[in-house]
C-alpha cells in the first residue's frame, strides 16, 4: 500500500505540473487550450534534441524548452487568439480554433520529429528501495522539481505584480484596463507562461515517460480531467485535480485490477457523479 | 519503352497516436517500390511496370478507412495494403468484396480471412499463432511456469490477450495475471505494474503493445524489481527501446521480420540501407511489412491475369511458390492459413522471435505456420 | 412576405433537387463511385453535428456526441445479429434509445455549464466506449461484425425498399437513405429552431435563471433538446454500421466527438446549417488533400486556422458580412 | 485656473448608435464637476471616452494640455486618470490587500505605495478591518468603498466616479459623499461625477453639466443649477 | 384586504452566514409592501427565497394559504410569483421585443409541440404574445428600443426592461430587486406612477430599494431587515421616525451634502 500511495503522489506531481498551464490559459482568456498537450509533446522532444542528441547538459534542454515554447504560446496568443476573440460572437469559437492548432502542431511535430517513440538518458541512475517502497531516483528528483515549479508558480501568481495583474485580468478585463494594465501583454505573457509551463513539464518528463508524436491530444484530455476535478481557472484546483487523479489511477489500477478494464470507467464514472454535485469543481468559482 | 504504372494502395494510420503503424508499413513500401523502379520495374507478363503506391491516411477511424478503400477502388486498384487495426478492416471488407480488391490487413480477427470471408490476407503472423511457439519455447528452455498478462483497454491488444492467455492456458501455464489493462494515453506505468509485480510471474507478457509504450512497461517492471522475462506478440524497434529503457530492455522477446543478422539475405541489407537512406532511419517495425507487396508482385508474375482480375489472383494463392528473397537460405514464399482459417489466407512468412540486446535484436528462434 | 416565402420554397426545391437527382447524376456521369460514400458519411455525420449543434443553441458544448453514435450503432448491430430484427426497425429503437439514455445522462450533468458541461461529455465518449469492451452483449474487444446489409421493407405487402444485398449499387441506395435521413433531421432543426421552442432555447443559452424566473422548466426544456441531440447521433450511428457491416468499440471514438464540435463551429452556430455545411467542408477538405500525402494534416489544420482568423463566426457568416457590406 | 481636462466636440458611437453628438466640458485643476442626466444620455460614454476604453469618432480630448484621444487606457491612467467604473467592479477573488495594489500598479516606488495606503485606510477605517477578506464578500458598500480606494491608489490628479451611490443604502451614500468631498479637498485630486442622484451631486460638485441624449442641455455653477427651473424640474422633481 | 402571501420564521444559511434570520411578515392583495435595509442584510435573499430561487433552512413561504417556498422556480412563477433580479438580467442577445415576446411563455395555451407543428393555438398565441409585448413596452416607454439587441441597452433602459419582462409573466405578485437604481429623479418618478397602476390592475407589490424618498412615497408599508433579521414593520411615517432604523439605514440628514 504504501508503494501504491508513493505512486499516487509521485503521478499526482506530474499531473498537477501538467494541468498548471492550461488552467493559466483558461483563467485568464476563457481559452480550453487544445493544443496544450502539443505543447508539452514539443517540449518534450525540444529536450530530447537538445539533451539526448546534441548532449548539451539537461538544464540547458529544459531550459530551451521552457523558452521556445513560450515564445511560440506568445505568437500564438499575438497573431491567433487575439484576433478570434475579438472578431467572434461566441467565445466557445476559440475552441475550433484551439483544436486546429493542436491539428497543425500534430502535424509539425509529426514532421520534425518522425512517428517514433523517443527516450534520453536517465538524469540520476539508481533506485531507492527501503520501507516497503520502491522510487528510482529520477522519479523522486522529477517529483521534487515539480514541486518546486508548482510552488514557485504560485508564489509568483500571489505575489509578484505580474502574478497580480495577471489574476486581476482574468477575473475583470475592464477593471483591470483601468488599473492600467497593458490587456494585450499581459494575455501574451499570460498565454506564454502557459506555454511555457506545458514545454517545461514536456522537457522535464522526457526522461522518464519518453515521448512521441502521437501523444499530445490524450495529454491535453488527461490535463481537461484534473481542471475540471478541481474547479477551471483556479490554480489550486489544478494542483488538487492532479493530485487526486494521480491517487485515484494508482489506487484504482491496484484495488480494482481484478475486475478488468474499469478502473477508468469508476474514475470516470466518479467524475460525473462529483461534478454533478459540485458543478464548479472542487474549488472552481461560478464561470467558466 | 515507357514502363507502364501498377498502382498498389495503402490504406493505413499514418498520423495521431498510432502512426508508428501505418509509417512503418508504407514506408516500407516505398522503398520497396522505389528501388523496383530504380532498377528498371517489374516484368508481369508481357509488361514492364512501375509500381506506384497510392497511400490514405485513414487516421485510425475505420469510417475513414471505408473512404481510403473506395478511393482506391475509384483509383481502379485491386491489391491494398492495410487497414492497420482491426475495425478498419472489418469496416473495409464490404467495399474490398464489392470491388473487387485483396487487401492485407494487419488485424487478427478471424472472420476477415475465413469463408465466407476471402478478400483478406493476413500479412504476418497472427499472435494465436506466434504466442504459444513462444510462450512453449520459453516454457522448456527457460522454465516459465507463472505468466501475466497486460494489455491496452482497447480492441486490438484486448483480443490479442484472451488469445494468449487461452494459448498459455493450454500450454498448462499458470496465468496469475490476465485482468490488468491500461489507459493507451498512460506514460508512466509504475501504478500499473505494482500489483502484477508483486505476483512474481516468470513472464510477463505484454499483449498487442505499441512499440511507444514497450519500454516504458519495461522500465516500470525492471525499475520495481521485476526480474522474470518480458515478451510481447508484436514487432518492436529496437533504437526505440534502447532509448526508452536503455539496458533494462535486454532479454525482451518480441516478433520480427527478416532483419537479424542471423537470417537477413543481402537483399534485406540492402533493403535496409535503402530505407534509412529514404527517411532518414530505419524502423525494425518494417521488417515485418516487407513481405505483402513483395507477395503482391510475385503472384501476379506467376500469374498476370490477374492483374486486373483478383479472382485469378485467388485462384494462383493455392499453387504459388516463389524464392523469398529476404531471407538467407532457400525460403520460400507462399500462401498458408488453412490450419487457423480453412483457407490459404496468410502470407508463409517465417515466424521469426526475437531477444532484444544491447541496442539490437537477436533470432532467438525461427518457426513457420501453415 | 410572400416573396420571402416563395424563395424559401423555390430554395428548399432546389437542394432537394440538388441532392436527390443532381448528384446522383453528376456521379454516375463523371464516374467518381467513391463520392457516394464520402457524400454519405458527410450526410450521416452531419446529422450527429446537428445534435450537437441543438446542444449549443441551448448553451451546452457538447463533445460527447460519439457516445451516442456508437450506442445507436450497438443498439442496431445488437437487435440484427441477436434478435434477427430486420435493420428498418433498429433505426428509429437506435435513436430512441440513445435518446432514453441520453435523457438519464443528462438529467444530472445538464446543470452543469461551460467547459465542465464540455468535459463531462468528453469523458462520456470514453465512458461509452469502455462500457462497450466491458459489456457482454457488445461482444467486447472482439465487435461485432459481418451484419448483413439492410433487408427489404414492406408495408401492407408493398416493398418500398429493396433488399440492398441484391441491389446493384448499394452504395447508391446508402446515399439516398443517409440523404433522406438528413433532410428529415434538418427540417425538424429548422422548424424547432424556428418555432417558439427556439425561442426558448435561446433563452436559455443566454440566461438560464432568467428563463426559469419567467416560467420556463428549464430542466425540462434542456432534457428535451439534449435527447434530441442524442437521437440524431443514434440514428446516424446506426446508418454507419450499417454501411460497414460493423462495429467495434472504437467506432466512435473521442475524435469523432470533437469532429462534431468542430462541424458546428466551422458552419457557423448561428446558422441551422451551419453543421451541414461544416462536415462538408472538414469532410471533403481532408479528402481534397488525400494528394498532399503526408502534408496533408499540417494544410488541412493550417487551413482551418485560417478560415477561423477570417471567419471566426463560421463559413455561413460570410453571407452575412457581404450583405452588410452590400 | 488651470484646466486639467479638455472635452471638445466629442463624437462617439457604438455600431450604429450615435452615444455623443459632439459634447464638449471641462474639468478645472482642483475641481469636482458633476454630470447628470437620463439613462442612455451618454454620461458613462464620457467617462470611456477619456479613459480610452472607446474611441471617439471626432473631437479632440486633452489632460493637462496633452492630447490623449487615441492612447491605450494604460497610458492613459498612468497620466494620472483614475476611474471608478459603474458598478462596483473589485477583483472578486483577490483581497482587499491585493485590490489596493492593482490600484497602484502603475507606480513604481514602493514606499510611495505604502504611503497611499496608509492614506486610503486611514479614510476608509472598513477597509483596514477587512484587510485580507476576499473582495467579493464583501457588502456593496464596503465594495464601493474599495473601488474607490482601488483609484485612490493610483494617486491620480483627476479621478472619474460613475455612479459611486448606485444600490448603496442612505447612510453609506452619506459616507461615500463625506469622502468624495474630503478626498477633492485633502489630496487635491480633480473630481468628475456621474450621479443619478442629482441633488448629492450637485451640493458637493463647484460645477455641473446636464446632458440629454449625448449632447450638453444645460451647465453652469452648481448652486445654482441646484435653484435653476429647469433642473429642478427635471433632475430634483422639486420636492422630496 | 386578505393575506396574500405569508412568510414565517424563514431563515437562510449560507455555510456559517446566517443571511436571512427568522423573518416573517405577511402582505396583503394589491399592497406595495418594501423590503429596505442595509446593504448585505439579506434582502435579495429574502426575494430568491419567496420566489424559490432558494430553498429555505427553516421557515416557510404561504401564498394564499398553500406552501411555495421549495418548488422549482418556474412552477413558483407558474403560480404567480415572479420576481425580477437585482442586476441587470435580460437575454442579452435578443431584441427588446423579443425578450418581452418570450416572457409571456406562462400565457401560452398551446404545448410544446403544438409549437413545433404550429397550430391554430400557437399562432393565436403568437399574436397574442406580439400584442401584448407591445403594450407592455409602451407602458414602460421602451417602445422606440424594440428592435435594438437588449445587450446595448444602456443601464437605466436595462433595468425598465427587466421590469417588463417580469410583467409579462402576469404574475399575481411580482418582486421589484431595485427597480429604481441607476434612474435620475424624473425617471424615478415616471416609474413609481408606473408601479402604482400596475397594482391598480391587480398586482401585488414587493420592491427592494434603497431610494428612499420613492420608497417612502410608493410604499403602502416597510419592513426593515438588518443582519438578516426583521427590526422594523409600519407604514413609511413610522419607518421614518424609527430611532433603530434611522441609526441602521438611513442616518440622519446632512444639507453639507444634501441628504
Ligand atoms: N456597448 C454598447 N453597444 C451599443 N450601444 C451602446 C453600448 N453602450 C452604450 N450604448 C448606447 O449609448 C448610449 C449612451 O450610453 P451610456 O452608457 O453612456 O449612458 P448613461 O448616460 O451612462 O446611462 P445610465 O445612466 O443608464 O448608465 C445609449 O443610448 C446606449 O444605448
Ligand atoms: N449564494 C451565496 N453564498 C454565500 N453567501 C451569500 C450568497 N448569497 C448571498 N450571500 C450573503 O448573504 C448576505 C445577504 O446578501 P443579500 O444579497 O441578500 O443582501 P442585500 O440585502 O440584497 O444587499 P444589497 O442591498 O447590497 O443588495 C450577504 O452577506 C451575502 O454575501
Ligand atoms: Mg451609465
Ligand atoms: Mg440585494
Amino acid at each position: 500500500m504504501e508503494q501504491v500511495i508513493a505512486n499516487g503522489l509521485y503521478l499526482g506531481a506530474q499531473y498537477a505540473l501538467i494541468a498548471l498551464g492550461l488552467t493559466l490559459i483558461f483563467a485568464l482568456m476563457n481559452v480550453l487550450n487544445f493544443a496544450h498537450g502539443q505543447m508539452y509533446v514539443l517540449g518534450g522532444f525540444i529536450t530530447y534534441t537538445v539533451y539526448g542528441q546534441l548532449g548539451l547538459p539537461f538544464v540547458v534542454a529544459l531550459l530551451a524548452s521552457g523558452v521556445t515554447l513560450a515564445v511560440i504560446g506568445a505568437l500564438m496568443e499575438k497573431f491567433l487568439f487575439r484576433t478570434v476573440i475579438r472578431r467572434s460572437h461566441r467565445e466557445e469559437s476559440t475552441m475550433l480554433l484551439a483544436a486546429a492548432t493542436a491539428f497543425f502542431f500534430d502535424a509539425v511535430i509529426l514532421l520534425l520529429f518522425g512517428e517514433k517513440q523517443r527516450g534520453v538518458p536517465k538524469i540520476v541512475k539508481g533506485v531507492f528501495n527501503d520501507a516497503g517502497i520502491i522510487m528510482p531516483y529520477d522519479r523522486m528528483v522529477v517529483g521534487a522539481l515539480a514541486i518546486v515549479f508548482i510552488a514557485a508558480f504560485v508564489l509568483y501568481m500571489q505575489y509578484s505584480r505580474v502574478g497580480r495583474a495577471m489574476r486581476a485580468l482574468a477575473q475583470d478585463r475592464v477593471a483591470a484596463q483601468l488599473m492600467g494594465v497593458r490587456v494585450d501583454r499581459y494575455s501574451m505573457i499570460g498565454f506564454a507562461m502557459g506555454a511555457m509551463l506545458a514545454g517545461v513539464v514536456g522537457g522535464l518528463l522526457v526522461t522518464i515517460t519518453g515521448v512521441n508524436s502521437g501523444i499530445g491530444g490524450p495529454i491535453s484530455i488527461k490535463a481537461f480531467l484534473m481542471v475540471m476535478i478541481g474547479g477551471a481557472g483556479v490554480v489550486g484546483g489544478a494542483i488538487a485535480g492532479g493530485f487526486i487523479l494521480g491517487m485515484m489511477e494508482s489506487v484504482g489500477l491496484t484495488v480494482l485490477r481484478e475486475y478488468g478494464d474499469v478502473t477508468y470507467l469508476v474514475i470516470f464514472a466518479a467524475l460525473m457523479v462529483f461534478l454533478s454535485i459540485r458543478p464548479n469543481g472542487l474549488m472552481g468559482k461560478p464561470w467558466g | 519503352a515507357e514502363n507502364k504504372e501498377l498502382k498498389i494502395g495503402f490504406v493505413g494510420v499514418t498520423s495521431g497516436p498510432a502512426a508508428a503503424w501505418g509509417t512503418s508499413n508504407v514506408r516500407s513500401m516505398q522503398t520497396r517500390a522505389a528501388w523496383i523502379n530504380e532498377t528498371g520495374g517489374v516484368k508481369i507478363g508481357n509488361d514492364t511496370y512501375n509500381i506506384n503506391i497510392v497511400t490514405f491516411d485513414d487516421q485510425k477511424d475505420p469510417k475513414r478507412a471505408i473512404a481510403g478503400m473506395e478511393k482506391m477502388a475509384q483509383e481502379g486498384i485491386h491489391y491494398v495494403v492495410g487497414p492497420n487495426v482491426d475495425d478498419g478492416a472489418a469496416a473495409v471488407r464490404p467495399v474490398a468484396e464489392a470491388n473487387g480488391i485483396i487487401y492485407f490487413p494487419y488485424a487478427f480477427p478471424k472472420a476477415l480471412y475465413q469463408k465466407p470471408a476471402s478478400n483478406a490476407v493476413l500479412g504476418m503472423i497472427a499472435n494465436y499463432q506466434s504466442g504459444p511457439a513462444i510462450y512453449k519455447y520459453l516454457k522448456e528452455n527457460k522454465g516459465v511456469k507463472k505468466i501475466a498478462f497486460v494489455a491496452a483497454n482497447e480492441s486490438d491488444p484486448l483480443s490479442q490477450r484472451d488469445s494468449g492467455v487461452e494459448a498459455a492456458k493450454a500450454l498448462g501455464l499458470d496465468v496469475v495475471a490476465q485482468n490488468d489493462t491500461y489507459q493507451n494515453d498512460t506514460r508512466d506505468f509504475t501504478p500499473v505494474l505494482t500489483p502484477i509485480v508483486a505476483l512474481k510471474p516468470d513472464l510477463l507478457v505484454l499483449s498487442g503493445v505499441a512499440p511507444a509504450n514497450a519500454p516504458l512497461l519495461i522500465r516500470a517492471a525492471r525499475e520495481l524489481g521485476y526480474e522474470g522475462l518480458i515478451s510481447t506478440e508484436t514487432a518492436q524497434d529496437a533504437k526505440v527501446l534502447q532509448e526508452g529503457a536503455g539496458e533494462y530492455a535486454n532479454g525482451f522477446i518480441s516478433v520480427g521480420g527478416a532483419s537479424t543478422p542471423e537470417i537477413a539475405s543481402d537483399s534485406m541489407k540492402e533493403f535496409v540501407t535503402r530505407y534509412t537512406k529514404m527517411f532518414g532511419e530505419y524502423n525494425d517495425e518494417s521488417n515485418t511489412k516487407v513481405y505483402a507487396l513483395e507477395y503482391i508482385i510475385e503472384t501476379l508474375k506467376a500469374n498476370p491475369k490477374a492483374i486486373n482480375d483478383v479472382a485469378e489472383f485467388k485462384k494462383t494463392m493455392d499453387t504459388f511458390s516463389a524464392p523469398n528473397p529476404f531471407l538467407k537460405g532457400d525460403a520460400k514464399l507462399s500462401y498458408v492459413g488453412t490450419t487457423s482459417f480453412g483457407q490459404k489466407r496468410q502470407l508463409s512468412v517465417p515466424m521469426v522471435v526475437n531477444e532484444y540486446k544491447d541496442g539490437a535484436f537477436q533470432t532467438l528462434f525461427v518457426g513457420s505456420v501453415d | 412576405m410572400t416573396h420571402k416565402r416563395n424563395v424559401k420554397i423555390a430554395s428548399v426545391v432546389a437542394f432537394l433537387a440538388i441532392v436527390f437527382i443532381a448528384v446522383p447524376a453528376a456521379i454516375s456521369a463523371s464516374g467518381r463511385i467513391d463520392l457516394y460514400y464520402t457524400l454519405t458519411s458527410v450526410a450521416l455525420l452531419s446529422i450527429g453535428s446537428a445534435g450537437v449543434w441543438l446542444t449549443f443553441y441551448i448553451g451546452r458544448i457538447n463533445i460527447g456526441q460519439g457516445a451516442y453514435a456508437l450506442m445507436g450503432g450497438y443498439v442496431s448491430a445488437v437487435l440484427v445479429m441477436n434478435h434477427g430484427w430486420s435493420f428498418w426497425p433498429t433505426l428509429p429503437v437506435a435513436g430512441l434509445f440513445c435518446a432514453a439514455a441520453s435523457v438519464l445522462i443528462g438529467l444530472p450533468i445538464l446543470r452543469l455549464r461551460g467547459v465542465y458541461f464540455a468535459m463531462v461529455t468528453l469523458t462520456l465518449t470514453e465512458v461509452a466506449r469502455l462500457l462497450a469492451l466491458a459489456l457482454p452483449i457488445t461482444n467486447g474487444a472482439k465487435g461485432i461484425v459481418s451484419i448483413p446489409l439492410p433487408g427489404a421493407l414492406s408495408i401492407f405487402g408493398l416493398t418500398v425498399i429493396p433488399d440492398f444485398a441484391v441491389l446493384q449499387n448499394s452504395r447508391l441506395a446508402f446515399y439516398l437513405l443517409a440523404v433522406t435521413v438528413m433532410v428529415v433531421c434538418f427540417a425538424v432543426m429548422y422548424r424547432l429552431v424556428n418555432s417558439r421552442i427556439g425561442k426558448l432555447c435561446q433563452s436559455l443559452q443566454q440566461n438560464e435563471e432568467l428563463a426559469s424566473s419567467i416560467g420556463v422548466n428549464i430542466a425540462y426544456l434542456r432534457v428535451i433538446a439534449y435527447a434530441v441531440s442524442s437521437f440524431f447521433g443514434g440514428v446516424s450511428g446506426a446508418i454507419f454500421a450499417a454501411i460497414s457491416q460493423s462495429i467495434y468499440p472504437s467506432s466512435f471514438t473521442v475524435t469523432d466527438s470533437v469532429n462534431f464540435m468542430l462541424n458546428c463551429f466551422l458552419g457557423g452556430l448561428g446558422y441551422v446549417f451551419g453543421p451541414m455545411l461544416g462536415t462538408l467542408v472538414l469532410y471533403f477538405g481532408w479528402d481534397l488533400l488525400f494528394q498532399t500525402g503526408q502534408f496533408q494534416l499540417l494544410i488541412y489544420s493550417g487551413l482551418m486556422i485560417v478560415l477561423m482568423l477570417v471567419l471566426p463566426n463560421g463559413l455561413l457568416s460570410l453571407a452575412e458580412m457581404t450583405r452588410k457590406k452590400g | 485656473m488651470n484646466r486639467i481636462l479638455n472635452f471638445t466636440n466629442v463624437e462617439l458611437y457604438y455600431d450604429h448608435v450615435y452615444a455623443l453628438k459632439g459634447v464638449s466640458l471641462e474639468v478645472n485643476e482642483g475641481e469636482t464637476v458633476a454630470l447628470i442626466g437620463a439613462n442612455g444620455a451618454g454620461k458613462s460614454s464620457i467617462l470611456r471616452a477619456i479613459t480610452g476604453l472607446r474611441k471617439i469618432r471626432s473631437g479632440e480630448i486633452h489632460y493637462s494640455g496633452k492630447r490623449i484621444d487615441g492612447a491605450a487606457p494604460d497610458e492613459i491612467v498612468k497620466m494620472g486618470i483614475a476611474m471608478v467604473p459603474e458598478g462596483r467592479r473589485v477583483f472578486p477573488y483577490m483581497t482587499v490587500r491585493d485590490n489596493l495594489l492593482m490600484g497602484a500598479f502603475t507606480r513604481s516606488s514602493k514606499s510611495e505605495i505604502a504611503a497611499s495606503m496608509e492614506m486610503v485606510l486611514g479614510r476608509f477605517p472598513r477597509l483596514k478591518e477587512r484587510f485580507s477578506q476576499a473582495a467579493g464578500t464583501m457588502s456593496g458598500g464596503e465594495q464601493q468603498m474599495l473601488v474607490i480606494g482601488r483609484a485612490l491608489m493610483a494617486k491620480p490628479r483627476l479621478l472619474l466616479l460613475d455612479e459611486p451611490s448606485l444600490g448603496v443604502a442612505p447612510k453609506l451614500v452619506q459616507d461615500i459623499a463625506r469622502s468624495i468631498v474630503a478626498i477633492n479637498r485633502d489630496e487635491k485630486v480633480s473630481v468628475l461625477l456621474v450621479e443619478q442622484n442629482s441633488r448629492m451631486a450637485l451640493r458637493i460638485s463647484q460645477r455641473a453639466y446636464a446632458l440629454t441624449t449625448g449632447s450638453v442641455a444645460l451647465s453652469g455653477n452648481s448652486t445654482e443649477l441646484l435653484t435653476d427651473d429647469r433642473v429642478q424640474r427635471l433632475y430634483l422633481g422639486g420636492e422630496i | 384586504m386578505a393575506e396574500m402571501l405569508e412568510v414565517s420564521g424563514l431563515t437562510k444559511r449560507f455555510g456559517g452566514l446566517v443571511a436571512v434570520n427568522n423573518v416573517s411578515f405577511s402582505v396583503r392583495e394589491k399592497e406595495i409592501l418594501s423590503v429596505i435595509g442595509p446593504n448585505g442584510a439579506g434582502k435579495s435573499t429574502l426575494f430568491k427565497l419567496i420566489s424559490s430561487f432558494l430553498r429555505p433552512t427553516t421557515g416557510e413561504v404561504r401564498l394564499k394559504g398553500e406552501r411555495i417556498s421549495g418548488l422549482a422556480p418556474h412552477i413558483a412563477a407558474r403560480r404567480g410569483v415572479v420576481r425580477t433580479f437585482q442586476e441587470t438580467t435580460i437575454f442579452k442577445n435578443m431584441s427588446v421585443r423579443d425578450n418581452v415576446v418570450i416572457a409571456h411563455h406562462l400565457r401560452s395555451k398551446a404545448s410544446l409541440f403544438g409549437f413545433f407543428l404550429g397550430t391554430g393555438t400557437a399562432k393565436a398565441d403568437e399574436a397574442a404574445f406580439g400584442a401584448s409585448a407591445d403594450e407592455i413596452l409602451e407602458l414602460l416607454g421602451l417602445s422606440s428600443l424594440a428592435e435594438e439587441t437588449a445587450r446595448n441597452l444602456p443601464h437605466g433602459h436595462l433595468r425598465a426592461l427587466g421590469i417588463a419582462i417580469g410583467l409579462a409573466t402576469d404574475p399575481s405578485i411580482l418582486l421589484l430587486d431595485e427597480p429604481f437604481a441607476g434612474m435620475n429623479h424624473d425617471e424615478t418618478m415616471r416609474m413609481v406612477a408606473m408601479v402604482r397602476r400596475l397594482r391598480e390592475r391587480g398586482l401585488t407589490i414587493l420592491l427592494v430599494e434603497h431610494d428612499m424618498p420613492a420608497v417612502m412615497r410608493i410604499s403602502d408599508r416597510i419592513v426593515v431587515l438588518n443582519f438578516g433579521q426583521k427590526i422594523a414593520e409600519g407604514t413609511p411615517s413610522e419607518i421614518q421616525a424609527d430611532d433603530k432604523v434611522i441609526e441602521a439605514y438611513l442616518g440622519s440628514e446632512d444639507e453639507a451634502i444634501g441628504l
